[in-house]
């Protein structure tokens, strides 16, 4: 079992991230549950969205408490939340920054691995927005191997429609070939 | 106006249809003026029509298992649900239809609900229908009060009147607010017919009821529907009051086509609304100071459907004005061109 | 009448229509409810202009036109409200007491 | 052959109405319910689905509407979810006396107050006498075939009556995982054609909802009753059916791990695979811990739950509502009243989490199996536990 917990803030996209690394997951034959932390929160707020991945009907309906992986699509989000609480020994972090893997790196508890993307200013140049749902993805893949990056292809089809998927497969691309990494 | 109104043919006061779609056998009260004008406006429909009822005294009259008084569909839910109801065999017609699953779409729905099912329980469903467009015709049985818990107000009973939640007192004259106007929320739903009925005036009820039918959308009608149990009046009366009430612009008669006014029947010389009241008990305990005040209500309330109709007239007037100026100045010019022909052909 | 009535209202359960629908249509033409009646109206044929305006208002349909093209109460419905006898422009009805 | 498609449930559940060839929907947003009824108007919207979708301004004119439409003789689907459930309280119990064959999503939310987005079956358990089938469900793949299954069964002429699938709010209609879809030819079969014989029609003229007089209101309730009791072998031979053809069977109460067990966990809807994790962690350390689910709720399963926990010593029931002033969760007074005149029954311990979104954690369930062991010596604390109670 592999569990996942994105960090975001509420229209960032964290709930677009965990649907399409689920549906990427389930592409692949595997299982996988993508469920997000409902509540009164909007736009702006911080928000959670959690996937799940395990043996095919896996026997768990309760919430990730130890992931075993932490997304954060927001750096500001640092400042204001423990983003690293229940996450397990070894774990990964992976962060959406404009800083530079070696100015973080010092301030992450030493038993965690690291990942770091400046996936904003890519999505921005490609996008032309600040979306990071699907580029961030490309830093966790980079990382962690998770997927294939081929699995998002449907998944990204199905959200985005064809032009724009097509765009977001550039900006993953982009974050996978520019992550640093511990 | 219309075009289903187009070349609207009125009922034939000699040859009115015998078919009953309710039966006799009911069990109404003796004289009761509510299922009159029930009567009429089902007789206006005929066999080939649905019915959905809400709960009330006309449900309760006329389906007392085992006996039905309905001889064409009929359906009753609940109290305050009726036009939520007719709204889903509206819509289920119609896709049931464009599916192939039946063969017809075109049959009139009657939405038959009281007072106190339309102007308060009801009210929400009611709007809710008439912005939806659903195509029925939404007939408000208004005995002025819930007749079937027992004479209790509703915000459909009018100022002064003694019902037996609202009992003239020490400390009230009764019922202390005026009536609900239910046509007017109706119309400020933009739908493109409401109508007021009275069963005194049987022949425009049933064309009112038949208009409703031929236009598409939702049409409501607001039914008098004197009754003798709850106003304290004589059974035989539940007509004469039914009258009465348009004669002294207590209930005027009036039409809303698209938005625009008719005033159906003039009454320029009312008779007192004394005379309408002091027929019932109801009213009894009002003074003539009280009576002062209802007439005063009336009369405002008449000059505002007067002045809402006369708007109409006026705009018809000003097209008429218009068209008979632009056929003046089409003989000029076509004087005109003949002379310039004549003397072209001359030179 | 009424015997036929009590009998169909006591049917047991298992032969309910699904829903109590009533599959007979108008069947309270059963129900008499000219037993209700105190007083009844009687026509003048003398003075009926046959308007048809009793027939119109009745609340109960219980004013019927005969072969011959007269009105007469059908006092198996008739309540004896006497709208007929109010509304007669002739005041060709009057109201009897059924004691009478 | 159906496609094995991540999705989310409530998605999926609303491509299952498509497929159902439904009539008319009528439909009032309530959270969780929403992403259903949304997806159901786009389908509609995109000429995908041959149905009226009809907004209406409140839950008690959905069921209305729909009620209104099912008596026209078409097929219907509402959902809705707590608040929007309790508001057709009144309409809920005239739609199975009218033995009209509507079908309802609710996904499962708690009742205010205070107001609760979230999770527990509060809604559904404040409406288990209204005449309607009422099923659970555990996984995207079972609400998805939970809807074929329903119109397959209302549309049983035998039947008759509608029918509740419960689905429960956010942590299963809004979870995204692989769920198998049918093509349309693949499930055409096992849907009948929506065909219904007393309805609203010029031809026939019937008089529906007619005042229930002393001398029929009785028989009028037996004869919902009888046809809710009767209904248990159409939902069963419906499952039945649905295995042979699809290979996933389903049955009124399901067991886990429960044919030797000592204690038996029992449970509905979606927490029921968690408890079955935890039953694992109890059989791995050589306890004899099973579980027991109700999917068939309305009408209740007596004979198959008899059946399933005659064994057991210990039964610790979950109930995902408090019902105020009572004995126990009203799951659980049930379970007590199923089994209070057999010989040697188990013992029954009541137990109340989830409540509002609470997580359920397999945490707790070991904890619940350890205090019902616990209570079967020494005693119950109480009338019934409830889990998780912060105190101070």
């Amino acid at each position: 079992m592999l569990e996942v917990r994105f960090h975001g803030r509420g229209g960032q996209g964290a709930v677009t991230s965990c649907e399409l690394l689920s549906s990427a997951i389930i592409e692949e034959g595997r299982y996988a549950q993508g469920f997000a932390s409902f509540g009164p929160e909007r736009r702006g707020a911080p928000v959670l969205a959690f996937v799940r991945s395990g043996q095919e009907g896996l026997k768990l309906r309760e919430q990730v408490y130890q992931p075993d992986i932490v997304v954060v699509l927001d750096p500001t989000l640092l400042r204001i939340i423990d983003v690293t609480s229940g996450l397990k020994e070894n774990g990964w972090l992976i962060l959406n920054t404009k800083k530079v893997f070696h100015e973080v790196k010092p301030k992450i508890h030493p038993g965690i691995q690291l990942a770091v993307v400046d996936a904003t200013t890519i999505s921005r140049q490609i996008l032309h927005a600040p979306i990071v749902s699907a580029s961030i993805l490309g830093a966790l893949i980079r990382a962690t191997a998770i997927v294939e990056l081929k699995s998002l292809e449907q998944p990204m089809l199905r959200r985005f429609g064809t032009m724009l998927a097509r765009r977001n497969q550039e900006a993953l691309m982009q974050t996978y070939w520019s992550t640093a990494i511990s | 106006m219309q075009n289903a109104l187009k070349d609207f043919e009125k009922f034939d006061p000699q040859h009115l249809p015998l078919f009953e779609p309710l039966a006799q056998g009911h069990r109404a009260c003796q004289g009761c003026g509510e299922v009159l004008a029930l009567r009429l406006a089902a007789k206006a429909l005929g066999r080939e029509m649905i019915v959905v009822s809400a709960t009330g005294c006309m449900e309760i009259i006329s389906s007392a298992y085992p006996q039905t008084a309905w001889r064409v569909p009929w359906l009753h839910v609940a109290f305050e649900n009726s036009a939520a109801v007719a709204g889903g065999v509206d819509a289920a017609l119609h896709i049931m239809k464009e599916k192939g699953k039946i063969a017809r779409d075109d049959i009139p729905i009657l939405v038959v609900a009281g007072d106190g099912g339309t102007a308060d329980i009801g009210l929400q469903a009611l709007s809710g229908a008439l912005e939806r467009g659903h195509n029925f015709i939404y007939l408000c049985l208004d005995n002025e009060a819930y007749m079937n818990t027992g004479i209790q107000r509703s915000s459909s009973t009018p100022y002064g009147a003694m019902t037996t939640t609202s009992p003239p007192g020490k400390l009230s004259i009764g019922e202390n607010h005026f009536k609900k106007d239910l046509p007017a929320i109706a119309v400020a739903h933009k739908i493109p017919y409401v109508a007021t009925v009275s069963p005194a005036f049987y022949l425009d009820l049933m064309n009112k009821v038949r208009k409703a039918s031929l236009i598409k959308g939702p049409a409501y009608i607001h039914a008098f529907s004197p009754c003798p149990t709850g106003w304290r009046h004589a059974g035989r009366y539940a007509v004469k009051m039914a009258r009465l009430a348009v004669q002294t612009r207590v209930f005027p008669l009036y039409e809303v086509i698209d938005g625009k006014y008719i005033l159906n029947r003039k009454t320029p010389k009312p008779k007192p609304v004394a005379e309408y009241l002091k027929l019932q008990k109801r009213f009894a305990h009002l003074t003539d100071g009280d009576i002062e005040i209802i007439q005063e209500h009336v009369n405002k309330e008449y000059e505002r459907i007067l002045k809402l109709s006369e708007e109409v007239d006026l705009e018809t007037k000003f097209t008429s004005t218009f068209q008979q100026h632009i056929d003046r100045l089409k003989q000029q010019m076509d004087e005109a061109y003949q002379k310039m022909r004549e003397e072209i052909v001359h030179h | 009448m009424p015997e036929k009535v009590e009998k169909r209202a006591i049917v047991g359960w298992r032969n309910l229509v699904p829903g109590c629908a009533i599959l007979e249509p108008g069947n309270s033409t059963q129900l008499l409810t000219g037993t209700w009646r105190l007083q009844r109206p009687v026509i003048d044929a003398e003075l009926c202009n046959l308007c048809g305006l009793c027939w119109v208002y009745c609340p109960d349909m219980a004013m019927t036109k005969t072969a011959e093209g007269r009105y007469e109460p059908d006092l198996n419905y008739c309540k004896g409200c006497a709208i007929c006898a109010e509304e007669c422009p002739k005041n060709a009805i009057t109201m009897v007491e059924e004691e009478e | 052959m159906s496609t094995r498609m991540p999705i989310e449930v409530s998605i999926a559940v609303s491509k299952a109405v498509q497929q159902a060839d439904v009539d008319v929907i009528a439909a009032y947003p309530i959270t969780p319910q929403t992403h259903i009824v949304e997806n159901l108007s786009g389908l509609v919207a995109n000429g995908e689905l041959e149905a009226a979708f009809i907004n209406v301004e409140s839950e008690h004119s959905a069921i209305s509407t729909v009620i209104g439409a099912a008596a026209a003789g078409a097929s219907t689907f509402t959902a809705t979810s707590s608040q929007g459930l309790a508001l057709m309280h009144e309409i809920l119990f005239i739609a199975s006396s009218l033995r009209l064959p509507i079908v309802m999503v609710v996904a499962n939310r708690a009742l205010s107050g205070p107001i609760s987005i979230w999770n527990d079956h509060s809604d559904i358990m404040a409406e288990r006498d209204i005449g309607w089938i009422q099923v659970f469900c555990e996984t995207g793949q079972e609400a998805y075939d939970a809807i074929f299954h329903a119109f397959r069964v209302v549309r049983d002429p035998t039947v008759q009556l509608p029918m509740i699938v419960n689905v429960d709010g956010f942590n299963l209609t809004h979870v995204i995982e692989p769920v198998f879809l049918f093509e349309p030819e693949e499930i055409k079969d096992y849907l009948p054609e929506h065909r219904q014989a007393l309805r609203l029609d010029i031809e026939h003229p019937i008089t529906m909802g007619p005042v229930g007089v002393p001398e029929v209101y009785t028989e009028a309730k037996k004869q919902v009753e009888e046809a809710l009791l009767n209904s248990k072998q159409v939902v069963m031979a419906a499952w039945q059916e649905f295995g042979q053809r699809f290979g996933r069977s389903y049955a009124p109460v399901e067991a886990y791990r429960a044919d030797d067990a000592e204690v038996l966990l029992v449970t509905m809807g979606v927490i029921s695979r968690t408890a079955m994790t935890a039953v694992d962690r109890f059989r791995e350390a050589g306890k004899a811990v099973g579980l027991v689910r109700f999917r068939l709720w309305r009408p209740f399963p007596r004979a198959e739950f008899q059946e399933a926990v005659r064994h057991a010593r210990i039964l610790a029931v979950i109930d995902r509502h408090i019902s105020l002033g009572a004995l126990s969760g009203p799951v659980c007074l049930e379970v007590r009243a199923a089994l209070f005149n057999l010989p040697d029954h188990p013992q029954v311990f009541g137990f109340v989490l989830g409540l509002g979104g609470r997580d359920v954690t397999v945490d707790d369930f070991c904890d619940i199996v350890e205090r019902a062991e616990r209570y079967a010596t020494a005693g119950p604390e109480g009338d019934y536990t409830l889990i998780g109670l912060r105190e101070v």
